[in-house]
Parts: C-alpha cells; sequence; structure tokens
C-alpha cells in the first residue's frame, strides 16, 4: 500500500439549502484518487455528517458533477492531479441547482425541464412490430447519435449562464436530447418538439457561450445541437409552419 | 426571454443592420479624410430621400434590434418578466425610434435655423 | 411528546415500486398501461430515478434471440447450461421467450436505438457462453441507453416520485397473510414515511458489494433481500456470486477500484501478468487469457495467493504489445476511463483482480413475479431462478425489463381484486423504525474499517474460491463484525441527508446477507458455475441437481434447505433443439469463449 | 475577475458582444441627441464637430467603431453559427471576428487622426 506521503488542503461547501460557508480540511493525498474520493475521505474518516451524491463510480449515471475549483465537472472520473496544480481544491454542488444539503443538489429543475423540451420519444410502432430499419450512414441518423450518449449529469447545465439568469431556459442538454429525438426517423412528434423548443424558454435563447460543448464530460457539443434547432425553427417559421 | 418571434425579429434587424452600418463607416471615413465641415455634409444629405430612407430604416431596425437586446439582458440580469418586461422593450424601441427621427429629420429635410 | 409511532409520515398509494432500474421502471409503464385509470402509482428509489442502479452501468448489451437462425429454444438452451442446469426452467423460457417483445418495445415504444449492420438491421454479437450472435447493444454502454429512455418515458408520466426514499422495511398485515406497505426514510429529511399500497414490487437489484472489489453501484446493498428474509420469504440460490475476472485495481482508497474493465480486452488479445510479470494463464488453461471467466478469474486468484502478487494485491493487464494506437482506438472508453484515474491502458500495465459483479440468489417467485405473500412482487436480479448458478452476458437486463414489465403488467390487473388498502402491523412498524434508529443510541465511530472488514471477510473467505473450513471461519468472524455493527453508532447531528447513517443501513443489510451467502455456500457441496469448492471440485450428478433455499425465522434463525431442481422443460443431457441444429451458429468462434461463464 | 467557468474562447466572445451591445445601446441616443442639435442649435452643433476634433474624443470615436465592429462582425459569426451548416471552427471564427473589428477600426483610427 502506498503511504499517504502529505496532505492537500480542501474547502468544501457545506450548508442547508441557501445559506453555507466553506470549511477546510486536510486529506491524505494518494496516487489515483479522484476528487469523490477526496469527498468520500472526509465523510469516512474527518465529518460523517458531510453530504454528497454518488451512484455508478464510473461516469455512467451523472449524479456525482459538482463545482471543482470553481468549474462543474463529474466527480468520480476526474482525477485529483488534474484540478490541484496549484494544491488548491475547492469543491461546492454543481452550479444552477437548489442545493439539498452540502454538496448534494436538487436535480428535479434538470428534469422537469428534459420532459417540458419534449424530449421523451414519440412513438411511432408499437411492440407488435419490427424494428425499423435504420441505416447507420444515413446523414440525419448521424445528427441523432452525436448527442445520444448524453448521461443527463447536468455539468453543462451548470456551465450555462444563461441557465443561471433565465428560469425558464431549458437549458442545453434537454435542447440536445429534443434535437436527438428531431433527426430520429422513428420519432413521430416533430412538430411537437419543434414547438416545445421555441417558447419563452427555448433554444433561442442560447446565446452560443459555449460552456456546455466546453464542459461535458463526453465531449458532446450541445451548442452545435441548439443552433440545428434554431435553423429547423426558422425554416418552420419560414414554410408558415410555426 | 426570447420565442422565435422575438429572434427572429432580432437577427432581421441585424442583417438588415450591418449593410446600414458598415456603410456608414465608409462614408464617415470618406468624410473626415476629405475634412468635411458640418456644414458640409449637411448640406449633401439634406434635401435627400435617399439618405431619408438609409438612416430613417436603420432608425427603426436598431430600435427593434437594442429594445430586444436590452431586454434579454434586462431579464438575465434581474429576473424581470411578463407585462413589465414588454413594456420596457417597447418603450425602449419606441423611445429610440423618436430619439433617431428627430435626429434624421435635423440632418435630411429641417432646414436649419440661421447661422 | 410524539411516539415514534406518531412520527412516521403515512402516505397512501395503490401500486408501489422500489427501484428505478430495468426492472422497476419498466414496471411503472406497464402498470401505467394496464391498470384501470385513476390507479394511483408511485416510484421510491434509494437514489434518483434513472441515475441509481446497475441497469445504467451495463455496458455488452441485450440477449434476445431474433432470427437468423437463432431461436427461443436455443437462447434457452444456452441458459440452461451456462446456469449448469440450475435454473428454473421456467422462469428462463420466459425469459427468453418475452425478451423478443421487449426488445422491440424497447426501440418501437421507449425510443431506445441499439446499433445497426449497415443493412439497417440490429446488430448482435455473441458473448462467451452463446452459440448465436444474440447480444443487441449499443456501443458498450447499452444500459446508458435503455435507462436514459426509459427515464424520459416514466418522468413525462403521471407518476409519483418519491426519490432519495430508502425502503427499510416490508411491514405485514396483522395477521401476516399480506403486505400492507413500505416504511421508508426520505432520506433528504431523515424523516420516516410509511406508504401503504395494494402491491408492492421489490426491484432493488440485489448487487454483491460485501465484497472487498466489486463492480455494482453504490447504492446497491441488498436491503431488498434483506428486508425479504426478515419477512419470512424463501430465497434460493444464496450462494451463487458472480466474479468478474478483470476489476480495476487502483488501491483502497479510491471507489474506482472493483469497475470492471471490459472482457473484450482479452479477447482482442490482452495479456495476464503476475507481478513477476510473467503470463501465467497458460499454467492453469490451455485457452490462457481467453478462457471462460470464472476460469481466469479463479487462475488471477490463486496467482494473488501464491503471492506472486502486482503492488497493489492483484495481477496486470497489459495491451501495449497489440500497438498503443491500436489499444487506444479500439477501447476508445476503457482507455478513456483509465486515463481520466490515472492508467495508461493503452501503452502502460493496468492492475486488475476479480470483481464481485452480479448475484444470482434471490426471492423465490412464480413466472408472473408473485411472491410468497399476497401484495408482493420480486423482478430483476434481487428474484431467483432465472440464471441457476451462472448468469450469461447479457441475461441480466434482458432479465430485468421482461420480469418488470411482466409485473407492472400482473399489479395493474391484479389491483381489481384488491379493493381496500391494508392496515399495518403496527408493532412490526415500531419495531423497525427503533431498530434503525439503533446506531443514534450508539457511540458514533468510523463505518469504513468496519465496512472493509465485511469486505475482506467476504473476499477471504466466501469469494472465488470457497472450502467447508474458509467459510465456518468466515461465518464467525461475521458474527463478531455484525455484534460490533450493532454497537456502532453515527453522531445525532442532523438526520437528513445523512449518508454516515445510510452506511450504517446499508452495513445492516449487507452483514445479514452475507450470512446467508456463506451458510448457503457450506450447504452446497459440490461446484456449479459461480460456486466453487476446493474440497467439492466436482459438480456433481447434473440428474440430481438441487437448489439451496433460505428462510429466516421469525425468531431470526436461519435454515438452509436444499430442494430438487425439476426438469419441467428439458432434462440433462437432452435438448429441446431439432436434432440436426448446429452445436453453434456462431461464426468460428474461439474455442476457449464458447463455454459458458460470461457476466456481462 | 471571470470566474472559472466562463474562463474559455467562446464564453469570451460572448462577454464581447454583449458589452458591446450594451455600450452602443447606451451611445446611442447621445449620438441621436447631438445630431438633433443640428435641428434646435447650430452653433451648439458646430462646437460639436469642433469638440470632435480632440484627440481624447477622436480615441473614443475609435473606440465606438471598434465597438461596433466587434458587434457586427460578433453577430454575423453567431448567425453563421446559426444557419450555416455547422464546421468544428467556431473558437478560430469567434477570434476571426475580432482580428476583423480591431483591423476595421484600426483602419478607421487611423484615417481620422
Ligand atoms: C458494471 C456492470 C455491467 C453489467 N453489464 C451487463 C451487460 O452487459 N448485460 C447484462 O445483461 N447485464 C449486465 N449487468 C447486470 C445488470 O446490470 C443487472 O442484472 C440488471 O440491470 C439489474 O436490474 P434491476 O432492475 O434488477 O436492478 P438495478 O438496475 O440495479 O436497480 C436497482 C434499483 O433499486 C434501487 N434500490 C436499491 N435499494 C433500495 C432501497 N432500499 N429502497 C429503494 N430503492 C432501492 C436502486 O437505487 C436502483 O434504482 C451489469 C452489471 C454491472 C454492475
Ligand atoms: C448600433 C447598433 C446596435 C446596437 C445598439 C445593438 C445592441 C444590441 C444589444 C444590446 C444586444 C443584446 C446583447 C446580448 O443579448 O447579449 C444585441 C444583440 C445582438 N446583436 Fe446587436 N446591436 C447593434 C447592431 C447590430 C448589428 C449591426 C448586428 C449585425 C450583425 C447585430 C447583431 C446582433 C445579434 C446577432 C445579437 C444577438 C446576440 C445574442 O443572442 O446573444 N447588432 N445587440
Ligand atoms: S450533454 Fe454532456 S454535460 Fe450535458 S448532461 Fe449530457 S453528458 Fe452531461
Ligand atoms: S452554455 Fe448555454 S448559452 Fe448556449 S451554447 Fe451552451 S447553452
Ligand atoms: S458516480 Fe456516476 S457519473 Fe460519477
Amino acid at each position: 500500500m502506498n503511504e499517504p506521503v502529505k496532505t492537500r488542503r480542501v474547502s468544501i461547501w457545506r450548508g442547508e439549502g441557501e445559506t453555507g460557508q466553506f470549511e477546510t480540511y486536510d486529506v491524505p493525498a494518494y496516487d489515483n484518487q479522484t476528487v469523490l474520493d477526496v469527498v468520500s475521505h472526509i465523510q469516512h474518516y474527518i465529518d460523517p455528517s458531510l453530504s454528497y451524491r454518488f451512484a455508478c463510480r464510473v461516469g455512467m449515471c451523472g449524479s456525482c458533477a459538482m463545482m471543482v475549483n470553481g468549474e462543474p465537472r463529474w466527480t468520480c472520473r476526474t482525477h485529483v492531479n488534474k484540478v490541484a496544480g496549484q494544491d488548491v481544491l475547492e469543491i461546492a454542488p454543481l452550479r444552477n441547482l437548489p442545493v439539498i444539503k452540502d454538496l448534494a443538489t436538487n436535480m428535479d429543475p434538470f428534469f422537469d425541464k428534459w420532459v417540458k423540451a419534449e424530449a421523451v420519444h414519440h412513438s411511432s410502432a408499437s411492440r407488435d412490430e419490427e424494428m425499423m430499419v435504420v441505416l447507420p450512414d444515413d446523414a440525419e441518423r448521424k445528427k441523432a447519435d452525436a448527442g445520444i450518449e448524453c448521461i443527463n449529469c447536468a455539468v453543462c447545465y451548470a456551465a450555462c449562464d444563461t441557465v443561471a439568469g433565465n428560469a425558464d431556459y431549458l437549458g442545453p442538454a434537454a435542447l440536445q436530447r429534443a434535437w436527438t429525438l428531431y433527426n430520429d426517423a422513428r420519432d413521430a412528434g416533430k412538430q411537437t418538439i419543434l414547438e416545445a423548443v421555441s417558447g419563452a424558454g427555448g433554444c433561442h435563447n442560447c446565446h452560443a457561450q459555449g460552456g456546455c460543448s466546453h464542459y461535458c464530460p463526453n465531449e458532446l457539443n450541445p451548442m452545435q445541437a441548439i443552433a440545428g434547432l434554431k435553423q429547423a425553427t426558422t425554416r418552420a417559421m419560414l414554410k408558415g409552419k410555426l | 426571454m426570447l420565442t422565435l418571434r422575438l429572434y427572429m425579429l432580432q437577427r432581421i434587424t441585424a442583417l438588415l443592420m450591418a449593410p446600414l452600418v458598415l456603410g456608414h463607416i465608409g462614408v464617415m471615413i470618406y468624410a473626415v479624410q476629405g475634412g468635411l465641415s458640418a456644414a458640409e455634409i449637411l448640406g449633401r444629405t439634406q434635401g435627400s430621400v435617399f439618405w431619408f430612407s438609409f438612416y430613417g430604416l436603420f432608425v427603426l431596425a436598431v430600435s427593434v434590434h437594442a429594445a430586444i437586446g436590452l431586454r434579454t439582458i434586462l431579464h438575465e440580469v434581474t429576473g424581470l418578466s411578463g407585462r413589465l418586461l414588454m413594456f420596457f422593450t417597447w418603450g425602449t424601441a419606441l423611445g429610440l425610434s423618436v430619439l433617431g427621427m428627430r435626429a434624421i429629420l435635423a440632418v435630411t429635410f429641417l432646414t436649419r435655423g440661421v447661422s | 411528546m410524539t411516539t415514534l409511532l406518531e412520527s412516521c409520515e403515512r402516505h397512501d398509494t395503490d401500486i408501489l415500486i422500489l427501484g428505478s432500474g430495468g426492472a422497476g421502471l419498466f414496471a411503472a409503464l406497464h402498470a401505467q398501461q394496464t391498470a384501470p385509470a385513476g390507479t394511483k402509482i408511485s416510484l421510491a428509489v434509494k437514489g434518483l430515478i434513472g441515475k441509481s442502479g446497475c441497469t445504467r452501468m451495463v455496458q455488452g448489451g441485450y440477449n434476445v434471440a431474433l432470427g437468423g437462425g437463432d431461436t427461443v429454444e436455443r437462447h434457452f438452451m444456452d441458459t440452461v447450461i451456462g446456469g449448469k442446469w440450475l435454473p428454473d426452467q421456467d422462469m428462463a423460457w420466459r425469459l427468453c421467450e418475452q425478451a423478443v417483445v421487449r426488445i422491440r418495445e424497447l426501440e418501437n415504444e421507449v425510443g431506445c436505438f441499439f446499433d445497426r449492420n449497415m443493412d439497417g438491421s440490429l446488430h448482435q454479437k455473441a458473448f462467451a457462453g452463446q452459440t448465436a450472435d444474440r447480444t443487441v447493444h449499443k456501443g458498450d454502454l447499452t444500459g446508458i441507453e435503455i435507462i436514459s429512455r426509459l427515464m424520459e418515458q416514466v418522468l413525462s408520466q403521471p407518476i409519483e416520485k418519491l426519490q432519495e426514499h430508502r425502503a427499510i422495511a416490508f411491514v405485514p398485515t396483522k395477521d401476516k397473510s399480506a403486505l400492507a406497505g413500505v416504511l421508508f426514510i426520505d432520506m433528504r429529511s431523515g424523516g420516516f414515511r410509511f406508504v401503504r399500497a395494494k402491491t408492492v414490487l421489490m426491484a432493488t437489484g440485489g448487487g454483491p458489494t460485501m465484497y472487498k472489489y466489486h463492480t455494482p453501484s453504490g447504492d446497491k446493498t441488498m436491503d431488498g433481500l434483506s428486508m425479504a428474509l426478515r419477512l419470512g420469504l424463501e430465497v434460493r440460490d444464496m450462494e451463487m456470486v458472480q466474479f468478474h475476472p478483470t476489476g480495476l485495481l487502483a488501491g483502497e482508497h479510491t471507489r474506482m477500484t472493483g469497475t470492471v474493465l471490459e472482457e473484450g480486452l482479452r479477447g482482442a488479445g490482452g495479456h495476464l501478468l503476475n507481478g513477476g510479470d510473467r503470463r501465467f494463464m497458460y499454467d492453469y488453461d490451455s485457452s490462457g487469457e481467453r478462457a471462460t471467466r470464472d476460469v481466469v478469474s479463479r487462475a488471477i486468484y490463486a496467482e494473488m495467493r501464491k503471492s506472486n502478487a502486482s503492488p497493489n494485491g492483484g495481477v496486470f493487464i497489459s495491451m501495449a504489445h497489440l500497438g498503443p494506437d491500436h489499444v487506444r482506438t479500439q477501447f476508445k472508453g476503457m482507455v478513456k476511463r483509465c486515463a481520466d484515474s490515472g492508467f495508461d491502458l493503452a501503452a502502460g500495465k493496468v492492475e486488475v483482480v476479480p470483481t464481485a459483479h452480479y448475484f444470482m440468489g434471490g426471492v423465490i417467485v412464480d413466472t408472473d413475479t408473485r411472491a410468497g405473500i399476497e401484495g408482493l412482487y420480486v423482478a430483476g436480479e434481487d428474484a431467483g431462478g432465472a440464471h441457476g448458478s451462472n448468469r450469461l452476458g447479457g441475461n441480466g437486463v434482458a432479465n430485468s425489463t421482461v420480469y418488470g414489465g411482466i409485473a407492472g403488467d400482473v399489479m395493474g390487473r391484479d389491483i381489481h381484486k384488491f379493493t381496500q388498502l391494508r392496515d399495518p402491523d403496527n408493532e412490526v412498524l415500531e419495531q423497525e423504525m427503533a431498530a434503525a434508529l439503533l446506531p443514534f443510541s450508539c457511540p458514533s465511530v468510523p463505518l469504513q474499517p468496519i465496512r472493509q472488514t465485511l469486505q475482506n471477510i467476504m473476499w477471504d473467505h466466501v469469494g472465488v474460491m470457497r472450502t467447508q473450513a474458509g467459510m465456518e471461519a468466515g461465518l464467525e468472524k461475521l458474527d463478531e463484525l455484525s455484534a460490533e455493527v450493532m454497537a456502532s453508532g453515527v453522531s445525532q447531528d442532523s438526520r437528513a441527508f445523512n449518508l454516515t447513517w445510510h452506511d450504517w443501513l446499508n452495513l445492516r443489510s449487507l452483514c445479514d446477507i452475507s450470512h446467508v451467502i456463506a451458510k448457503a455456500g457450506i450447504a452446497r457441496e459440490n461446484s456449479r458455475g459461480a460456486h466453487f469448492r476446493e474440497d467439492f471440485p466436482e459438480a456433481g450428478d447434473l440428474h440430481d441437481s438441487y437448489f439451496t433455499v433460505a428462510k429466516q425465522a421469525e425468531d431470526g434463525a436461519l435454515t438452509i434447505s436444499r430442494r430438487d431442481v425439476a426438469f419441467t422443460i428439458v432434462s440433462p443431457g437432452e435438448t429441446i433443439l431439432p436434432e440436426d441444429a448446429p452445436a453453434t451458429l456462431v461464426a468460428s468462434p474461439p474455442p476457449q469463449m464458447t463455454e459458458a461463464n460470461a457476466s456481462q | 475577475m471571470i470566474r472559472p467557468h466562463r474562463r474559455h474562447p467562446l464564453f469570451l466572445a460572448f462577454l464581447l458582444h454583449r458589452t458591446s451591445g450594451i455600450l452602443l445601446a447606451l451611445f446611442l441616443p447621445v449620438h441621436f441627441w447631438v445630431l438633433s442639435l443640428a435641428l434646435t442649435d447650430a452653433a451648439a452643433f458646430d462646437g460639436f464637430i469642433r469638440f470632435t476634433d480632440l484627440a481624447v474624443v477622436k480615441l473614443a470615436e475609435g473606440l465606438l467603431i471598434f465597438l461596433l465592429a466587434v458587434h457586427i462582425f460578433g453577430g454575423l459569426r453567431l448567425m453563421a453559427l446559426e444557419w450555416l451548416p455547422w464546421t468544428a471552427m467556431q473558437k478560430q471564427l469567434a477570434a476571426g471576428a475580432i482580428a476583423l473589428s480591431c483591423f476595421v477600426s484600426a483602419t478607421f483610427f487611423l484615417q481620422v487622426i
């Protein structure tokens, strides 16, 4: 076993709801340590009252995202060495979501908007029918595939200042999902989707800040997806369909 | 808080303005290079239907464009929405166009006071 | 002063579902479709809906016979043979048969998109243990696609969401004839909530996380099974813990340790090296690294015991000889995952170790998911029977989605029969609340070392290779440890989002089930599938196959019995495939990968 | 101080576009007011024109042109991003728009002094 050679000073946001403050802890520094490990160490050995959330611990469930040194990240796959160059490590709950306690946020608004964006498959066939033939090389399919691996971690949602300012804004992840469905040959709700993303909180509020694409841990590009929606809605409007 | 309609309005006015503004800058560079005085500038613009429409169009476009832009910022910074936000938007647009129109009339149609 | 009982919030619903994995989410959708209008459906989860559990973590894919020569019969035979003749054949049959419908439902109604061939049809590949290209997948992130799509559907339905609600006990009626409801801790507030329901689905997904190395998500700690035991239900195959040979080994202080490095690495020609940098697999099996998972797991374990271990106590997987750039393109996701946690899979060596992956044991149910008490249904990894001693890679998620859907349908229909909500036995309710509060009256201590001790005991004594003496020694240690858990406390500060309290409750469930695993392991005196006895290395006569059944009496005493497997469809040595059917349809499978012990 | 999550090129491009938009919107009424002086008070107007000969004022004018250019090219960039076929070069385009603005305003500035 590698003995810890040194400790690292870590500030963690503590508090319930809107109030709180940073508190500091000295955490042993190990090789192979992720930010989630640092948080877990504090809860296991220093302050058992620390609250946070994780599940899969390998970047699949998207429930461990936090602000690490001011930037939104999944913590289970973020190696401490990558973010603590100057030996500072400041960990806070994910931005733009209500805090439940300490590092755990309430993700409901994020998912409510997901549904509001009609980012839900609109079925065009039943379980009694064959599965549709879809050519993987088809141009539309490629557009749909581009954003399909989203793990709904809300990192992009936290990176976006439009989300911060505009309470209705559906946000990059939900819009990207809507765009994916819009390009899915099997989706029967194209018009519904276009209408859902054209309202007061819709895609037209995006200012192309690009934080979403910059921070997406899966290297997806919601900004491009939103541009796609803007184009599609513009076209529909010119054709008198919106 | 932009809906598709406001978005289109902002983009269309932007597209309209782009050539107008670039044209205006061009004229200004030319004018300044030629060392024109105010009187000389006005001499060329006064009574010109072309310049009236050129600047008139700009004023209308910019009023709408800037109003929508400021509306977005106001909403994102203060959270203001609903009726008040609407009044702000169209109030700004109206205010800007009135100011702008007065200016254009000054430099195109209305005769100056005795100098 | 309010009494404990009064402090418990009461809540009513008609259909209550525990867990939001493949089983829970499908049950919610199907119940919504079959239940009479106006039926209230509630979904309670220990984590967030769709973000917790293991279905989300499925990599390899979903087994379903979709023609091209493959048949439901063939899928069934592979499942039974893979399970070493222990599966409940009716359950296995229904699994294979319904998977065909479920996959179409997933694509056509739920909106999942699975990888296609160039001609636009579904792409299928063969996992180890399959005689046909049968596994439907979405790259190697199949679970994310399935659960994200199911989650969207459920979120858009009028289904009551009880998130971060941890079930801690099933509460029966006074006469114990039926289930009245479920006691929860609302994790966010820390308060108790008792939810009455006419029908309850348990789909909490098992999860053998009492082992030093394990793959499942952190929220899975055998809560459901320990609740079922306390309710007096029969559970089966509890000795059957499946190990995956190549879990990432990165030291004790990181949660990355134990997570899966994919099977394909060995398939593609990766080398396993011991601490002395020597390839050792050929010492154990002529197939080398390409041997089946149980063989590789045991070989690695043996090597570790011989003190041939790597610095962290495992072995190495090395890919560099295949060309780092090639590895980087072929295993992009794995290389990135390793790199994020500080390892160079493409050019360096990565330490690996066998890791507990899936739990075949579970509650005894009928093929309609009904458990042994009125009002309770069990589906997914919590239900025993479909896999016997071994689950085939790709059969896990098929099982949870198929039986989750069935449970939803059956509950939706059964609700007609149950006109009334049932009143709970308040004594049980109060006892269970008091039991959960126990740690608040004990001195607060770090719980992580206790969890680690448990994980070491299970790993050392009831792990990859087992002996009578070893398991008995393990049981003794488990007894001591359980006593220690009961005397360990959690600080009173606040119950709201108190993870340490939940760590304690996790420990309690894990200790309960660990006992059962060890006892069932002792009861099985042969080696089948995932269960390997060094003192009984033979499989025994297949015709005399038995499975173990565990049951807890009201006083807490555990009895283990053996029950004969009923060969209701096919007997050992026979097949239901046509006489002229080829042994395998997989185009020139690597011979060593044809045997059944995959576990993705 | 720019907060960490904002420290990337496209956010800075957005910030520049927004700041220029606000400043232009503030400048616009002033500009209109000065022009309408031509209508009401010719002397003041001529005075103002002469006032613009001052170096500081020239500098301010240069800045104004810069803002206008930044805003226009930034706006055109944005509309290209939204409506033209996607390109992976968004950062380069943003940088290009700013470079072009510098060029245009520098040209103007050099002309007027
Ligand atoms: C890394 C990994 C890879 C895998 N790959 C494959 C594969 O390729 N193919 C395959 O077929 N299978 C695979 N499996 C197995 C497969 O994931 C499981 O068999 C299956 O998904 C189990 O589904 P489930 O619905 O029963 O449980 P889960 O999906 O695990 O869901 C359990 C749910 O119950 C909740 N829960 C737990 N306790 C409580 C409680 N006390 N109160 C309330 N809720 C609770 C959890 O939060 C969760 O929502 C893999 C498993 C792992 C871990
Ligand atoms: C002088 C006149 C102009 C003024 C006063 C002005 C003002 C503004 C303001 C205040 C905004 C809001 C900025 C924001 O939302 O962050 C804005 C946005 C915008 N402007 Fe202008 N503008 C002018 C000219 C132009 C021109 C000529 C173009 C043409 C290309 C243009 C293109 C845009 C675009 C595309 C936006 C939307 C930005 C976004 O959604 O993020 N503007 N403008
Ligand atoms: S787009 Fe990327 S950052 Fe946003 S939720 Fe999806 S995976 Fe997370
Ligand atoms: S960060 Fe926000 S503003 Fe648009 S490009 Fe991304 S959604
Ligand atoms: S814990 Fe699942 S993504 Fe980090």
